[in-house]
């Protein structure tokens, strides 16, 4: 056993965390980062935090991850990290030359309490921003929140930062991106052209994270949302933010900025997520719904109702983040599955509530989220009452070889497997991906599992 | 060997790297850019700051401390002290590979214990909330140990994690429970961790239990991590050689071996960078020599068989070695017969880690293959130099508060296995006591030596050099490959291995094979690329004509 | 051992089929005949075919399969089948109203030596065919060939009884679709689009047999190649045969009735037969390939060279058809693995040749095509020289469970997996589904098969 | 019951079903398309042409032979003479199951034979590749039965399959080789087939072993082919309660069963339709009665089981089945009382098979379901009216070439099991010995009777009662579920079951209740659809109401 320590016995536990369900800020505000067009992010603490995230963001896109850091030594932790920063833009501007750096804090310098709006203010005011460059700052404090809460505060930086309110509105929508991948991101931009909406997607790593092989190494690549849309976004017609932790902040940012009324949806993941914001969109943009996505629709109705009697009553454990969770959770009740164990290292009241409501329909689920919520529990909630399929990112592949549990790898990060920036999970399309999965892992664990006489054929 | 003729001149391709920098930072990384002459080897500025912006590939002190040298020990129970992150990007990223003794022995390997610390324990103080933990851990699992590591804001808001561990261990009686402060931002790299460790390590573990070990020939292995199992194929070549193994630091190991080290016989070093202070110490203690070797190679890894043997002086021992290396050497010979012809005088980069940019270039050598440029990623000068450097060595302000132990000879404990004059013999003979020639001494004349490479170095060295591989960790993997160079983790292997003894050179002559001659590489151009170029791929263009 | 009587020592078989590589040539037909838009096939034979071959493809593709039979009895048999024909005509222009009536031999009616074209004829002739609508044939004898051979001679029927040249050439180019799935005619239809190419691409069964669930049965789904656009083939610049032996006949009826020269094509499965599908593509039509489709191209190399390590050297043994077998193996060898045993119950010079030309680069790789070519001779080679992955249609999941080897479904029919039909396996895309597939199935093993010490987290 | 008040006019119905075709075909239908009477059984056209053009559930002869009735022996080789295809579709898509008495006993229905046949076999005769391909699997498996099929071209060239299976079982000598002039075109339907197969295996099989198996209580199941486990539960049950099953025909059995076949004392038949033909012979040349039984039902079981253990008489039996039956029951009732509350009332079609139609309404009818219009795929009229109506059957053109076999008691073995008078008597109480009462006695009044249903005839009367679920096969299951309404496949089970028994019948309720009550048809409609189209979605209108 991997996980041989184990215990079957749940408990309480105050002090120690094992095997968490989240990460912290930073890594959040440096993928957002990524999904501005040349943009380097920026990590404002020790040479460590950098190393970690870009490792991890790498490890998960198999893709280069470009980010400085300040450096800290133990002299810039005592007399504050200001002159680090400073120097660091001279020489980022020097020698990678970014549109944009995109600094975010750590648990480093803000215990020293460094004030990244004065420090890029003064940097401005100091003329270290090449005219025409740009540089924007979030507070991500490693000790509050989760990854989700750094992307967050990232991507409200960008609307607060970037956004400027003209006399003249644009007949565009702003969608705010919660954390999805660049695959996502990508079907989100094809799901509006389809329906024939302008938008302003942001952040958006599509042709970052997802870059082809070409020969050379673009060191910015064609992708990201570009800081002329950026600005653009306080004169849209409406925000839709897509995710109430993830993406919601930056919806709010924009709304008082610059008066950019907004809507929060659930990442549209499954079918009825995926209904709402197809009907938000198009009710938002005054567009009818053309008959290409009701079809994709159809077709992934059609794949359940097929199937359904492989998905029926299904115990699922999942783990992951609040807005992948929330849709995720909703769609496994849609396919008639039964999700029986939920926990997300990521606090938040509104996705608890969020979770409550949509678990009505599973009466008995255990659910956690916060601090405590680690896959320690889930994993001894699944010894308690086993399930017939885990979801969740590579950690899970430890629980699921223990307990012998079909495994599907979904959420952040995944760092053994390929695909996930490649192929949508969002939309119809998505949803089509996930059931498919979802089919394979639980009927390859039938043929496994099946006496030679019960050995299906058809299926 | 591979003339190398044919390379660029070195001291343009410097002017090259460094003319973009801002004239400060140009003025500083000019002096960890150097042009290798392995006959009077230059001076490499090295284990300094990183110039804050550059985009390196350095992490921090608890990196170096938790990750590197405690993380492989499977039986402590290791609690990160500090906000969630740090915890869980050390959490199975390293890959030391660990083998419990039965299924049921302890093996903490696998999981990931943190305090989570939150806003308030900053503010108002994480200890109750990291002795909870502790006491959590111990009511959970009654490990042997526990070992707390500080993060940053450990050592800004105060807590106390050795008071805080020694308030434990204490109640507990049954659990060695130790801590140490190796906040991220003490020294420059990963380099102040690996001390911090060793201090800890040497402090709270070695020497906590004195039973002797069965076994003529007993040596400790200092500096093998056991990435991709590289310390399973030591074992093996030790098992069958009959040298015994007493403690490993510390790659497949446990509390008990490293308790018990002080009763070999020799420590063998094997990562000079991150643990030299430990064999310095146990010598200085317990009177125990240590021995630089390398066992990446397959030659390495005979010749650092005959030393051990020649160190021990035992005639059978000396057989034994000589029979297991002409039982192995064949098999070795077999793969590199078929391989080299396609790796022939082809080139590599190697920036990576503090040792294995060093001892990989054996392997790359016994493939017919350059290395070009290299450079260690956290070193310090003896390592590029050789420890002759070390008593001129300026110790720099990020570096002079890491403890360095008062360690003098224990009275009870002390016995020189080697009298002085023993040790001069056998250094006669060759054998690297208590020194390390370092990295230099083996490359080319006119090769590029750079300490802390950053990405815009190396992205203009491969325009430059254009090699045929390039060695460095996984931040630097797909912007290398992007390029159309394979690029071979040796952090990670790239989840291969193992690459040290004699069977894991075959392992590594075929992966490089099989990097360097991919086909895939021949793919990159779409044929509408390559009628509009005129030329089949781009990437067969070369600077370098071999 | 579900193949418990299966030897390792292989005999010579002459007269004995075990476990068919193949089937008969009325099934590909009727497929072919449902990429027409308003068509319903028609078996000419015994109930007992169309049955068979409505069951088969009903249960790849789960949706309907709608097919009319002549049922013919002792009598037909004996007296000829026309009037059982007649009256079918009648019935089903009376009850099922299709624009077209698609009609195919079987070895019944072939044996007793119906004349497909004399019998429609004589229904044209004596008023059948009501205005507006048609009938087209194929001679489709189960003895000969197979059910790739089928769907040839439908197709070519297609071209030749519907292509007309008039002196106007159109600005557009014939694509003719090897036997390929909906999802994969659609990829065509896709590529085609942003290439900004006009084609007519033929047979289409997208959406026909990939159809929404919408709470009604579309009887004749608004998919399928329409009679016009059949019509105007013959004015086309050019043919692309998508494969040589299940399009290129359709292209050399096209070329001899209507002068439209051609160009056969290896079915763009893989990087290589894509290259060489997009470069006539736009060679043909003259346009410059847009850099989405070199992008999506650098993508998969991306993933290639990201993953190669676990590609390298992988034992394949793959059964199948012809026009997927060919760029499939190119593909894999590609990919840096071995494909080392092959076997398709279809015969074909055309198909051996290339054959042999692509496994130049496999030395020592069994490959044997046509009579005896069966599913028990693959598993006996593998038997004798394992295999670390195979590649098949359903009826692998015995081999692959009884020999302990990662199986990916792939071909026709999959009876107990879905997703062929919705997600296309040409292109690049498609390219990098398959990859995905390969390294899924590979990973998963080893991930399985790891001792604990080496089970991996990051791969 | 169900009050059926709210069905729509039957008649009209009827009028709507045929209005479409060309008039001849409109008046063939007509005589297909009853309105039933339970009281006065209104006579059914059935087992005649289906109309060219037609889309048809039916298949052919060769179906009805090779798959039906002899793919569920294992032990025998079922080679199949002709194209490719007819082997190719016959391969494992019938799911019976069965089960070797050891991982190395014979089982070959995982197989697929043919001898694949080229042109110049049409040409020249295909009965030396026959020859050939039979001396093949020969060498190859050594089993102890081959069956030859022939597939619609070899009847028409001639090939005789029967003297080159006696050819072949003469050179043998220890493997039985037999054939079966099954060409796809005899007869209208897959019926020909079973009546071919029953008389082949009753020609080369049964009677060939003597051995007299040890039991008190012997029977034949015959007509169970073991589709998802079917025989296995009957199996169960037999076995709870001390019934010797001697042979099946033909689900889970062996060529050593059915060889041994008339030493039992009772043919019980499931499937009249398809098995009938070997009770009638098996009683005139052995002197077994048969019996008419049914295992789909829970209630049907136990009443089964009664009157088998009436049939035996004794009450040792009797009391057996009683206590099997008083333990089975409440888990059953458990089941029910769940589920039931979500059934009662909805409403079933069912068009399938020549028995299943029928006795799945007991399935229905214990979950409060109506059943509101059924017919069979390939039955004859007496599987609709009942035995009574047999000796005023017409033999049309198309079954009058169908063998009837010339059986007379056999000199030796001939041993009537009951006298003539016993028999009255178990009749009397109910027994259907020898005789089958047919599926419209069971059915409510003016339900629809619809034989060979068509795909317009189906879809129609979906669209017109708008039924809770439709029971058919694979052809319809799609078509059906497009509408909405979800399809139970009858044949297969949708690849679950057993349905049979009193285990069967709790998979069959908790399969009903999920397809009846699955969500996935609650959002068939996209919310803008609802929206334009005012209605929450178009399936929740309904044309009967409950």
């Amino acid at each position: 056993m991997l996980l041989r320590h184990t215990t079957k016995e749940v408990k309480e536990r105050e002090g120690l965390t094992i095997n968490p369900a989240k990460t912290c800020q930073p890594i959040g505000a440096m993928y957002a980062a990524l999904g501005i067009h040349g943009c380097l992010p920026h990590s404002h603490g020790s040479q460590g935090c950098c190393s970690y995230h870009r490792s991890t963001l790498t490890r998960h896109y198999k893709e280069p991850v470009m980010a400085a850091t300040s450096s800290f030594t133990e002299g810039a932790s005592v007399f504050g990290g200001q002159a680090n920063l400073l120097a660091a833009i001279d020489t980022i501007f020097s020698v990678y030359n970014p549109d944009i750096i995109a600094v975010h804090s750590t648990c480093l310098s803000e215990t020293i309490g460094d004030d990244l709006q004065q420090i890029t203010k003064k940097a401005k005011d100091d003329g270290k921003i090449p005219e025409g460059k740009h540089i924007i700052y979030a507070s991500t404090p490693s000790f509050v929140g989760s990854h989700v809460t750094g992307y967050a505060n990232m991507v409200a930086g960008m609307a607060d930062q970037f956004a400027v309110s003209t006399d003249e509105k644009k007949n565009q929508i702003n969608i705010i991106a919660g954390w999805m991948e660049p695959s996502d991101m990508r079907e989100i931009k094809r799901l509006s052209t389809e329906l024939g909406v302008k938008i302003v997607l942001f952040p958006d790593t599509s042709n970052v994270l997802d870059a082809p092989q070409t020969g050379k190494h673009e060191f910015y690549p064609k992708g990201g949302t570009t800081v002329e849309e950026l600005k653009s976004t306080g004169d849209s017609i409406r925000s839709l933010a897509l995710g109430c932790i993830s993406a919601e902040p930056a919806a709010i940012a924009l709304e008082k900025k610059c008066k950019v009324p907004f809507e929060t949806l659930d990442m549209p993941i499954g079918i009825s997520a995926t209904d709402r914001f197809i009907m938000a969109l198009s009710q938002a943009a005054g567009v009818t719904v053309p008959d290409d996505i009701t079809a994709d629709r159809g077709r992934l109705v059609d794949i359940i109702a097929d199937m359904e009697q492989y998905l029926f009553g299904k115990k699922v454990a999942l783990f992951g983040d609040p807005d992948q969770l929330i849709p995720l959770t909703e769609f496994l009740l849609d396919l008639n599955m039964k999700p029986v164990h939920i926990v997300s290292g990521t606090p938040g009241q509104r996705f608890e509530k969020r979770m409550k409501e949509i678990l009505q329909r599973a009466p008995g689920a255990n659910f956690k989220n916060g601090l405590g919520a680690d896959m320690f529990l889930l994993h001894q909630w699944i010894k308690n009452e086993p399930v017939d399929l885990l979801i969740g990112n590579t950690y899970g592949k430890y629980i699921a070889r223990d307990e012998d549990i079909p495994f599907i790898r979904y959420g952040f990060p995944i760092l053994d497997r390929i695909g996930h920036s490649y192929f949508p999970s969002v939309g119809y399309t998505g949803g089509m991906r996930l059931v498919e999965k979802i089919l394979g892992a639980l009927m390859d664990r039938q043929d496994r599992d099946a006496l030679e006489e019960k050995f299906e054929l058809v299926m | 060997m591979q003339s190398y003729k044919n390379l660029p001149d070195p001291s343009l391709v410097r002017e090259d790297l460094i003319q973009k920098y801002p004239t400060k930072v140009a003025k500083k990384r000019n002096k960890s850019i150097v042009i290798n002459d392995p006959e009077t080897i230059p001076e490499v500025q090295a284990n300094v700051r990183t110039v804050p912006g550059i985009i390196t590939q350095r992490g921090c002190c608890y990196a170096g401390c938790k990750g590197v040298v405690l993380g492989p020990t499977r039986d402590i129970v290791n609690i990160v002290h500090g906000p969630i992150g740090c915890s869980f990007y050390a959490w199975l990223t390293r890959r030391n590979q660990t083998r419990p003794e039965t299924p049921e022995a302890e093996n903490y390997i696998t999981y990931c214990f943190s305090t989570d610390m939150q806003e308030e324990n900053v503010v108002f103080g994480g200890e109750k909330k990291l002795k909870q933990a502790i006491q959590e851990a111990y009511d959970l699992f009654h490990p042997k140990a526990i070992a707390i590591f500080s993060t940053c804001p450990v050592g800004l808001i105060g807590d106390d994690v050795h008071a805080a561990s020694k308030e434990m261990r204490d109640k507990f009686g049954d659990c060695n429970v130790f801590g140490f402060s190796c906040e991220g931002y003490r020294g420059v790299s990963q380099s102040a961790g690996h001390h911090i460790a060793n201090n800890g390590v040497f402090k709270h573990m070695v020497g906590r239990n004195n039973a002797v070990k069965e076994g003529k020939f007993k040596l400790n292995l200092l500096g093998e991590y056991n990435i991709g199992g590289d310390a399973f194929e030591i074992e093996r070549i030790f098992e069958r050689t009959g040298i015994t193994l007493v403690a490993s630091f510390s790659g497949n190991s446990t509390v008990g071996q490293i308790e018990n080290a002080h009763t070999a016989d020799l420590n063998v070093i094997l990562c000079h960078r991150s643990i030299n202070y430990m064999g310095e110490m146990m010598e200085t203690k317990y009177g125990i020599p240590w021995m630089k070797v390398n066992f990446v190679g397959a030659e390495s890894t005979a010749k650092s068989l005959r030393k051990i043997a020649e160190y021990f002086g035992d005639e059978e021992l000396k057989a034994r070695v000589e029979a297991v290396i002409a039982e192995e050497m064949p098999k070795v010979k077999a793969v590199i017969d078929e391989i080299r012809p396609r790796t022939e005088g082809k080139t590599a980069m190697l920036f990576v880690g503090g040792s294995r940019a060093h001892h990989y270039q054996d392997l790359f050598s016994e493939l017919g293959m350059t290395t070009v440029a290299a450079g260690y990623e956290f070193a310090h000068r003896d390592d590029y130099e050789g420890r002759h450097v070390l008593p001129g060595i300026k110790i720099d302000a990020d570096s002079k508060n890491i403890e360095e132990l008062k360690v003098t000879a224990d009275p009870e404990l002390y016995n020189p296995r080697k009298s002085e004059a023993e040790l001069e013999a056998l250094k006669e003979k060759g054998l690297e006591i208590n020194g390390y020639e370092g990295m230099m001494k083996q490359m080319l004349k006119k090769t590029l030596v750079v300490d802390d490479v950053s990405h815009y170095e190396s992205e203009r060295l491969i325009e430059i050099y254009k090699p045929d591989i390039f060695c460095a960790g996984i931040k630097e993997k797909y912007v290398v490959q992007k390029m159309g160079v394979p690029l071979k983790q040796l952090h990670s292997y790239d989840y291969g291995g193992p690459y040290t003894g004699f069977e894991g050179a075959q392992n590594f002559y075929r992966d490089i094979d099989r990097m360097v001659n991919n086909p895939v590489w021949k793919l990159i151009k779409a044929p509408w690329q390559k009628a509009e170029n005129g030329s089949s791929t781009a990437l067969e263009a070369s600077y370098v004509t071999h």
